[in-house]
């Protein structure tokens, strides 16, 4: 337990108003948490820092009081969250065991669905063709109508390009789902960026083997991949 | 052409292919498209996806699909390109390199790059369903609160609707309205007036109170029949009439208000036992 | 903070089983306090001991974890609290003054709303009588009513046909919502059928007019028509 906690929780219950130097009233952290646990676990929905300071007294130090409820609560039956930028309590996960009442029928996705579901959050926004483009494969028609009717997926805009394709990306409620407080939180997401393997286009510096190595036996790849042909076009169209 | 990969196979996608029940989707053993299946077959040579020999790879490929044409005639024409593609690739990559003039197709080694490329971005996205499913999901693993507390609400309406619900109500729309206009029943009817007085005579007895023209007028049906105007035209004509033959009341509170009708109460010397 | 408190949160998070000394295993009271707190947390009722139990590990002891529990929780913004012999968190009193507060009501409009706004948005502008025309049934009075009064949709001007009726498009405010740069911004064809929104069986001179580009002949409004909904246009047409 850290300092400030242990402070924190001595003060716990103690909402008054500190007198600062400057003269002016602030309110205390400490009551503030509590204020904030009270807000959190009565709300229906998930609320943002802004949702919180809007109901708070003015000069609450939301950031603070949140990270401080935040470290109370590790290791609870509940815990404080922070999904799709909004801060919600749930219950931990290892005790899904016993929510067997809670629990509702899951819906499960098809494999074409939770391919695209993914290509569309790792690359978003994307357009119908780009996603096929991925999947080397149509899509069917129910598979994109059926993200956007759960919600998990949106039209964004349009491309600007010819013919001004819809793009696609997830929403908050996809992040919600996956308690996920943002889409950087995506499982590898870094990683996969890094290794250029969310470009749509080859990238220039791929690392690719050495194609000095014995033709047909190991990899014979070249170096510049400048003007490489879209190879989907050979087979898809 | 070596066999030795094929028992190795994961044949757990044909199982999930199926369950997906997809019209469209591309079923051979379980794999989608091509990619799907190179994907596979690259994995069972357990390399880095970067590195995988598109000679073997295209061998492979051609031995499954071989296999899967001798029991299924019909082969998605994809499998049968990409076949072609893998062995033009493959002869094009196992001959030295020479002075030719590049073709359309570009060099080999380049397009060879792309398909792992490919190969390997597929392959990150099944890594990530992977990892998106292991996470703790809402609803199954990790719940809200289930009695949230009632709240004292000031409430300030907000319209959750979004563009998906917009076009899909006017896609819906239009392609009923489109069914109706094309339809050849579809003609232009009015409701005769004998049969609106027909109707009036027969639901005269549950007319003893005060009822809206409006309500007692017939809707319309579907896309068939007459309009709801010429229902509430003829309805009012006939109940016009029936006002004047002395069995039915008329009422309007003001102009352009609702048309209330009710039966004319029986004298009383007949209602007497 | 009380002993028993003390010793609960420092063995928090660890829900495994105590070896007892009479051989059988017995699930550890800050396990159990834990697990009453995710099941309190996500019940959609209170929950007596008994329910309680009946959801948890044989041998838990229920009573001693609400104790701990109920300990635990007071004073804070949450407190856990039995009323006829249930158990349930609630916020505290003395911040109920934070719980009167507003809140957004997502709404849903009606079937017949939205296909409204859509024909208006898609053939704007439309005259009250072309509406009716499209959708096949008539318009009740309050649908564009609350259109008008959600602000999306907005009187244009008049048609100049008999009668001069009042024409009726889309305002920037429907744009903002629906997160549209511009009309030519609203989907396509192309979009609606890779949306899975057409069937195949449409007719082949299925078609979606550009909003963008304003047909048929309309005048503008006059001064003081702006804010007069047109009641005697619905019997008039």
């Amino acid at each position: 337990m850290t300092e400030a906690m242990t402070e924190a929780m001595t003060e716990a219950g103690d909402a008054d108003l500190a007198f600062e130097e400057t003269g002016t009233y602030v309110p205390d952290v400490a009551g503030t948490e509590r204020q904030i646990e009270a807000l959190l676990f009565a709300a229906a929905e998930p609320l943002s820092a802004a949702d919180l300071a809007a109901r708070l007294p003015a000069g609450s130090d939301v950031g603070r009081a949140l990270a401080l409820l935040r470290q109370r609560y590790e290791g609870r039956g509940v815990e404080l969250v922070c999904v799709a930028d909004r801060w919600r309590f749930s219950t931990a996960a290892d005790l899904a065991f016993l929510m067997t009442e809670e629990r509702e029928e899951s819906r499960r996705l098809s494999k074409a669905a939770m391919e695209t579901l993914a290509i569309i959050a790792y690359h978003q926004p994307m357009t119908r063709a780009e996603i096929e483009q991925v999947r080397g494969v149509g899509l069917s028609k129910g598979t994109l109508d059926l993200l956007l009717e759960i919600g998990w997926v949106r039209m964004r805009g349009r491309r600007r390009s010819p013919g001004r394709p819809v793009t696609y990306g997830t929403t908050d409620a996809f992040l919600a789902h996956f308690g996920l407080g943002s889409l950087s939180d995506l499982p590898g997401v870094a990683e996969m960026r890094v290794a250029g393997l969310l470009d749509m286009n080859i990238p220039a510096d791929f690392s690719v083997p050495d194609p000095s190595k014995v033709v047909g036996e190991e990899d014979p790849l070249g170096e510049d991949e400048t003007d490489a042909p879209e190879f989907h076009q050979d087979f898809l169209e | 052409m070596s066999q030795s990969w094929q028992p190795s196979l994961d044949f757990e996608a044909a199982a999930n292919a199926a369950e997906d029940g997809e019209a469209l989707v591309i079923d051979v053993d379980g794999f989608e498209g091509p990619l799907h299946l190179l994907l596979a077959l690259a994995r069972t040579q357990k390399v880095d996806l970067l590195k995988i020999s598109i000679a073997k790879l295209a061998d492979q490929y051609l031995a499954f699909v071989h296999q899967a044409r001798r029991r299924r005639f019909s082969l998605a024409a994809d499998y049968l390109v990409m076949a072609a593609w893998l062995a033009y690739l493959k002869s094009r990559l196992l001959l030295p390199k020479k002075a030719r003039p590049e073709d359309a197709a570009g060099d080999p080694e380049d397009v060879a790059a792309q398909l792992a490329f490919r190969l390997a971005k597929l392959d990150a996205m099944r890594k990530a369903i992977e990892a998106l499913k292991a996470r703790p999901q809402l609803r199954q693993d990790v719940f809200m609160r289930g009695d949230p507390q009632a709240v004292t609400v000031h409430s300030t309406t907000r319209f959750s609707d979004d563009l998906f619900g917009l076009v899909k109500a006017y896609a819906q729309q239009r392609t009923r309205e489109a069914g109706r206009t094309y339809a050849p029943t579809s003609r232009v009817e009015a409701f005769p007036l004998e049969a609106a007085r027909h109707r009036l005579r027969e639901i005269l007895p549950e007319l003893d109170t005060w009822a809206s023209l409006s309500v007692i007028a017939p809707h319309p049906t579907g896309g068939e029949g007459p309009s709801r105007a010429s229902y509430v035209a003829s309805t009012l004509s006939a109940g016009l009439e029936m006002v004047k033959e002395g069995v039915l009341e008329a009422r309007q509170l003001e102009a352009f208000a609702d048309l209330y009708l009710r039966a004319r109460p029986a004298p009383v010397a007949e209602a007497a036992p």
